[in-house]
């Protein structure tokens, strides 16, 4: 029995959060009150149980659905699981497996760009502006046309700006990305 | 309280300014003076956490080693999502001493974990106590508020503290003080669609206007957040709401520390009150 | 000189496997005053127990040591053979080397050497046994019931019809418990106050029943066969000899609006109130917290009333003390709180109510005469929502554990509620459906099937009260996968059972364990599920674990068997280890007395030969001393000793581990 | 350096603490039974005697186990508020708290004196109790009932 096998998607979760996901009864109170549930392939609960069945199918199925990247992180199902698990957790890592092993499906590319963008525009200036955010996005994005009419009225408001917005240290901070690169993310 | 700790964050320079102006304009008139940590970076805020877990940690504890460092001991995070960030770093540290070295070594900064870091609820329910609420002159009289929590000003595990998840009650206590009635509705903390307003503008049109629904049904005049990621989904978003048939009346969004700035007497452009996107300087005229 | 005999079972391979007995048995051999030694495969066997007794006889032995399992297993047994064989049996010992050696290590050699230590521990015990004989008890042939639902009258009225006195306590100011507030019961739907009327009028009638409503046990002493429990009985305000239950009174107590226990808040009472009425005794009660002349000192129309003068504000509190044999324990359960579920509106929204506000609005004697009606308006809800689990199965805001009879009241209530309701909607959320029982499941399928309920698997995660009225329940469908939102008029749930939040003091007053949950522990789970851990104090209902009435019902008959079983038997046996006090050395300094927790040490007066007390020393009632030993290890003088747990006893016991003679390998020199 | 001593004579001599427990006959002996029935395992190296309660248990049968030769000692009764005798555990935690104080006065270490309340369905509770207790008294060595302060240095 020396096959090496991976690491099933239960063992990180365990080793990452401490969450035992056996312990899920399926009972759906995750998914009863996921406001992002509409916009979701699969249900909270059915991750849980995609995760609980294990094998390379099921692995397949989770690492590329559309609900990794719709999960908005609100707690929600955290809060309220009666057994103390934490599916908003199990996403998180799912997530960040799913963007490691670029098995992330390709319909999600929006929210993938958002975050990269996001990311970008940290690493180069110490600090998010939503202006190099917004550009930064549209480009990954190709998403030029939406929400072009709030633009000039953000500028009047001084909610947009065109300067950047960069702290001193910003070298020392994209180190930090540097380092965390390196370690493969994690 | 005579000074304390100030982490902006990024939203606060951009479409949250009028959170940070409130802000100051209220520490001002309470003689609490802000100091802002130097060099400050961005916590990372959901796309660190959603991509690489050592990253979402590092921000953040750079924020906190730099606090410590320049010798504060108490941080006020205004934006609900920095809040959550850095006090969520803070939690994890002291649970994991080893991850607290690790990250000691990955940024080349030594930090005690010895900050602690306050909220927007809970900073100016703090300067409510300690004499603000006497110096709140023109009362909003009889005005009905929604007080909105969002997801980061009631739940986390540890993170937010004192106020039961499903039912909090901080906010509702300062929008007393200024005067104002705190309606009772449905949706105070449910989510507003957070960080997808750019990925996914539907999901956070559908989620805001339902917000908007319930406290328009509950008899709310406005929504009172404390949330800038909030703020901007609920208040710049309800021209698409209209757009998508959702909504009919504009609903003012102010934040807290806006709603108490007003009820202080203070100028409703000093605290950005015409900055809004859904106008809000209407409740302006409210103040007697 | 003794003469000890040392008898090693193999147990099978459960001990022999870990423990070299042929070892043992040769180091046994050599143990001092140990004059015969052997093993065998079964000890407690028929030709086992003849080995010991052949033994017994043949070697004239003194003392005897089993080592075997447990003695909480065997020791009857052994010390029954030892009888047989003509020794007294208190000087056959045995030496635990099962359940605390084979079977907690694997290293035999450790194993073999503990095993022989514990063996020469019981051999130098049972050199200084004494030859004890058992004591004999008198019984009280009267039962204590606590708690007046249906386990308690049951319970009560099977030890009646066995001829015995029964005493039952009932806290509340009638009979019934939660039973009398059903509406109908599963899985026959026959009326609940129709079958149980009759047991409670029975109850009260009966002549070997003391009924005692209003009251709660105090405090409670004594021991199996010689219980004294101590009653406060409460201040009831009306002279039950002289009310005749006429109606008066309630009828213009000018305090109206006191929500009703009975009717879970659905209908208001008055301060002089009968619960219901079929209330048993039907007999009005004054509820002092809320009565004009006992908190304000004015009003007393009530007094005035009353054409039989029945009225005493002066009542007070009683303390009646009560001797009893057995003590049957059935205070029921209570429904856990929801109000602690804020995403279920926290008990704030007046429409979602719980099954017993159902039941209510479901009884012909309720409050709506058995119509379904929404307590805010008054209006017929046209879709009602059922969510089981409410605190079940919740170990993060609720309990672990599954409550057991919600899966089946609420198809009830599904059923009922389509029976009531034509073209009404029922939606259940439920995470299973848990429907053991004899014409259970097909219950529920018939609510599903012939009454339309509509079941959906999955649990609700939020319920809120929109501006128009209507209740929202977010729940979702876990087999379809999907988030579901029902728009209803009504929200029943289905709150976990929980014991009653007093049972703990009173298991505490009885020294009877409780669990995790707080519900009273059955002394063994499989094999004495009516019997707590101390004797002669029985159990009845859902005070054990949630049940349903004919559960309940069984257990609390069963009940009643093992106390008629024990009234059975005039006089009672027990161990005979008592205390014992050295009249000589004894300086009467009254610590043994202070200490004894049960009150058994008195003084006693030595006289002369004149009648003169030229003494006085403490002296040990063996009836009521249950030889704890407390009173030895506070005696300064070493006056006071135990029988089978002397001072000297345990000093050899403990030399007989020393360095030179334990097997546990030390270190070179000391 | 001291330590690092103490460590390697046990090492040499192969030191097995001796530990005796004296437990009562309705919590601790019974949970001792459920820690066997349930098979769970720990060090062999208590030795089990069984009293009525712990109220029996004199503070000198403590000092007579450590004079026979014990390295530790354990007394375990049932929890507050579930005395099979009502008090009997109340009375000895009382004398305890008190008999510890002089233990240490005497120069005796906190680690050959336990005390612990273990019921009748706290099987793992009392093996573990046991394992804990064997590690603790392997870490302070044999005890020198001559010289008991020896190992405190």
């Amino acid at each position: 029995m020396n096959v090496a096998q991976p690491p099933t998607l239960a063992r990180i979760i365990r080793e990452a959060t401490g969450l035992d996901v056996a312990r899920c009864y399926q009972c759906g109170k995750c998914t009863a009150g996921c406001p992002m549930a509409r916009y979701m392939d699969l249900m909270p609960h059915q991750i849980m149980r995609l995760v609980q069945l294990g094998g390379a199918p099921a692995e397949e199925k989770l690492l590329g659905c559309a609900t990794l990247w719709s999960c908005a992180g609100c707690l929600t199902c955290t809060q309220r699981c009666p057994k103390e698990l934490d599916p908003a957790g199990v996403m998180d890592v799912l997530r960040q497996i799913s963007y490691d092993r670029k098995k992330t499906s390709p319909e999600q590319k929006k929210v993938l760009a958002f975050h990269r963008a996001f990311l970008k525009t940290v690493e180069s200036d110490g600090r998010m502006s939503e202006f190099s955010l917004v550009r930064r996005y549209k480009m990954a994005s190709r998403d030029f046309m939406s929400d072009v009419a709030l633009a000039p009225a953000m500028f009047a408001r001084g909610k947009l700006k065109f300067a950047g917005h960069k702290t001193p240290g910003r070298k020392e901070v994209r180190r930090i990305f540097a380092v965390c690169r390196k370690g493969g993310g994690r | 309280m005579k000074s304390i700790g100030y982490y902006p964050g990024c939203a606060l320079a951009c479409s949250g300014i009028e959170l940070d102006l409130s802000i100051r304009a209220l520490s001002g008139l309470a003689g609490v003076e802000l100091c802002e940590i130097a060099d400050w970076n961005c916590c990372g805020a959901s796309s660190a956490h959603s991509t690489g877990h050592e990253l979402a940690v590092a921000l953040p504890y750079r924020v906190l080693a730099l606090a410590e460092a320049q010798g504060l001991t108490e941080i006020l995070a205004p934006c609900a999502s920095c809040f959550s960030r850095l006090k969520g770093t803070l939690v994890r540290l002291r649970r994991n001493p080893e991850m607290l070295e690790r990250m000691a070594g990955l940024t080349g900064r030594a930090c005690r974990n010895s900050v602690s870091v306050v909220n927007v609820v809970e900073y100016l329910g703090r300067l409510l106590k300690e004499g603000l609420a006497g110096k709140l002159t023109s009362p909003l009289k009889g005005v009905k508020v929604a007080a909105y929590y969002g997801c980061l000003l009631s739940r986390g595990e540890g993170i937010v503290e004192g106020e039961d998840a499903e039912n909090p009650t901080g906010m509702e206590a300062a929008i007393q003080a200024a005067g104002c009635e705190a309606v009772p509705w449905n949706f105070a903390t449910e989510c507003c669609g957070g960080a997808f307003s750019l990925a996914k503008p539907e999901a956070v049109v559908d989620l805001s206007a339902a917000v908007l629904g319930d406290a328009e049904q509950a008899g709310a005049q406005m929504i009172v957040a404390g949330c800038p990621m909030c703020h901007s989904n609920l208040d710049m978003r309800q021209r698409a709401m209209s757009a998508a048939g959702r909504r009919t009346r504009p609903m003012p969004i102010l934040y807290l520390s806006e709603l108490l700035g007003l009820a202080a007497g203070i100028a409703p452009k000093t605290i950005g009150l015409d900055r809004h996107f859904t106008d809000a300087m209407s409740i302006a005229g409210r103040s007697a | 000189m003794a003469r000890v005999g040392v008898f090693i079972c193999h147990c099978g391979e459960n001990i022999a496997r870990t423990v070299d007995v042929a070892a043992a048995a040769a180091a046994a051999a050599k143990m001092p005053g140990v004059v015969y030694s052997a093993d065998y495969k079964y000890m407690c066997s028929d030709p086992g127990q003849q080995l010991v007794r052949k033994a017994i006889a043949d070697h004239k032995l003194t003392g005897a040591v089993v080592a075997a399992c447990s003695p909480r297993m065997h020791e009857n047994t052994f010390r029954r053979a030892a009888a047989a064989a003509g020794m007294n049996p208190y000087l056959l010992e045995m030496a635990n080397v099962r359940e605390h050696c084979s079977w907690v290590h694997s290293d035999r050699a450790a194993a073999t050497a503990k095993a022989i230590d514990l063996i020469r521990v019981m051999v130098e015990k049972v050199k200084r046994n004494r030859g004890l004989r058992t004591i004999t008890v008198p019984v009280e042939p009267t039962a204590v019931v606590i708690g007046g639902g249906i386990a308690g009258i049951q319970a009560a009225l099977d030890i009646a019809a066995g001829g015995k006195a029964v005493v039952l306590i009932e806290k509340s100011p009638s009979l019934g418990g939660h039973m009398a507030r059903l509406s109908e019961t599963f899985p026959t739907l026959d009326c609940s106050q129709c079958i149980l009327t009759p047991r409670m009028v029975e109850a009260a009638n009966h002549p070997n029943i003391t009924l005692m409503t209003s009251s709660e046990v105090e405090s409670v002493g004594g021991f199996v066969g010689n219980f004294e429990v101590t009653v406060r009985r409460k201040a009831r305000y009306v002279d039950p000899a002289k009310c005749t239950g006429c109606g008066e009174c309630w009828s213009k107590c000018p305090v109206k609006n006191i929500p009703s226990e009975f009717d879970a808040g659905l209908s208001r009472r008055t301060a002089i109130y009968r619960a219901s009425p079929q209330a048993v005794p039907n007999q009005p009660v004054i509820d002092a917290r809320h009565c004009l002349m006992l908190t304000k000192g004015r009003c007393g129309v009530c007094a005035k009333v009353c054409p039989r003068g029945a009225i005493n504000f002066k009542d007070a509190d009683e303390l009646v003390k009560v001797k009893a044999g057995a003590i049957v324990l059935a205070t029921g359960f209570e429904l856990w709180d929801h109000s602690a579920y804020g995403e279920y509106g926290g008990g704030r929204i007046a429409d979602v109510i719980d099954g017993f506000a159902f039941e209510r609005l479901a009884s012909a004697s309720g409050p709506t005469a058995g119509e379904i009606r929404r307590p805010s308006d008054g209006a017929e809800p046209k879709t009602v929502v059922f969510v089981q689990c409410c605190g079940s199965r919740d170990e993060k805001a609720g309990v672990a554990y599954c409550s057991k009879i919600c899966c089946m009241y609420t198809a009830k209530h599904a059923m009922l509620y389509a029976h009531k309701v034509h073209g009404g909607r029922a939606v259940v959320f439920y995470m299973d459906v848990r429907s053991a029982g004899k014409g259970y499941d097909e219950f529920v399928r018939r609510a599903i099937e012939k009454d339309g309920a509509e079941y959906i698997r999955g649990r609700v995660s939020k319920i809120y009260r929109r501006a128009d009225g209507k209740i929202m329940v977010r729940g979702s469908d876990t087999l379809a996968g999907t988030p579901v939102a029902v728009e209803a008029d009504m929200v029943v749930l289905a709150d976990a059972v929980t014991p009653r939040p007093d049972a703990r003091t009173l298991a505490r007053m009885l020294g009877v364990a409780y669990d995790a949950d707080g519900f009273f522990s059955e002394a063994h789970p499989k094999l004495r599920p009516v019997e707590t851990a101390v004797a002669g104090v029985y159990l009845a209902g859902a005070c054990q674990g949630p049940k349903d009435i004919p559960e309940s019902v069984a257990q609390a008959s069963a009940a009643a068997a093992k106390t008629l079983g024990l009234f059975a038997r005039p006089k009672l046996e027990r161990e005979p280890i008592v205390a014992r006090v050295n009249r000589i050395t004894c300086a009467h300094c009254r610590a043994c007395i202070n200490a004894c927790p049960y009150k058994a040490i008195e003084d006693f007066n030595i006289l002369d030969r004149s009648g003169k007390v030229i003494r006085v020393v403490a002296n040990v009632n063996e009836g009521l001393c249950q030889g704890c030993g407390t009173c030895v290890s506070v005696c300064r003088s070493k006056s006071v000793d135990l029988d089978g747990f002397t001072d000297e006893q345990v000093f050899l016991q403990i030399a007989a581990l020393g360095p030179e003679e334990s097997g546990v390998k030390s270190r070179g020199s000391s | 350096m001291e330590k690092t001593e103490t460590i390697a004579e046990n090492a040499r001599a192969g030191f097995e603490p001796r530990i005796v427990a004296f437990v009562c006959n309705w919590c601790t002996y019974a949970g001792a039974d459920l820690a066997g029935t349930s098979r769970l395992q720990y060090a062999p190296n208590v030795r089990i005697l069984k009293l009525p309660c712990t109220g029996r248990i004199d503070p000198l049968l403590v000092l007579k186990a450590f004079e026979g030769g014990a390295d530790a000692v354990l007394v375990s009764g049932c929890h507050p508020g579930d005395c099979h005798y009502t008090s009997g555990n109340y009375h000895a935690r009382r004398r305890w708290s008190v008999f510890g104080k002089l233990l240490a006065f005497a120069g005796i270490d906190g680690r050959r004196l336990y005390f612990s309340w273990v019921s009748a369905a706290e099987g793992q509770k009392f093996a573990d109790l046991i394992n804990s207790i064997t590690k603790e008294v392997r870490s302070a060595g044999p005890f020198d009932p001559v010289n008991p302060a020896r190992r405190r240095t």
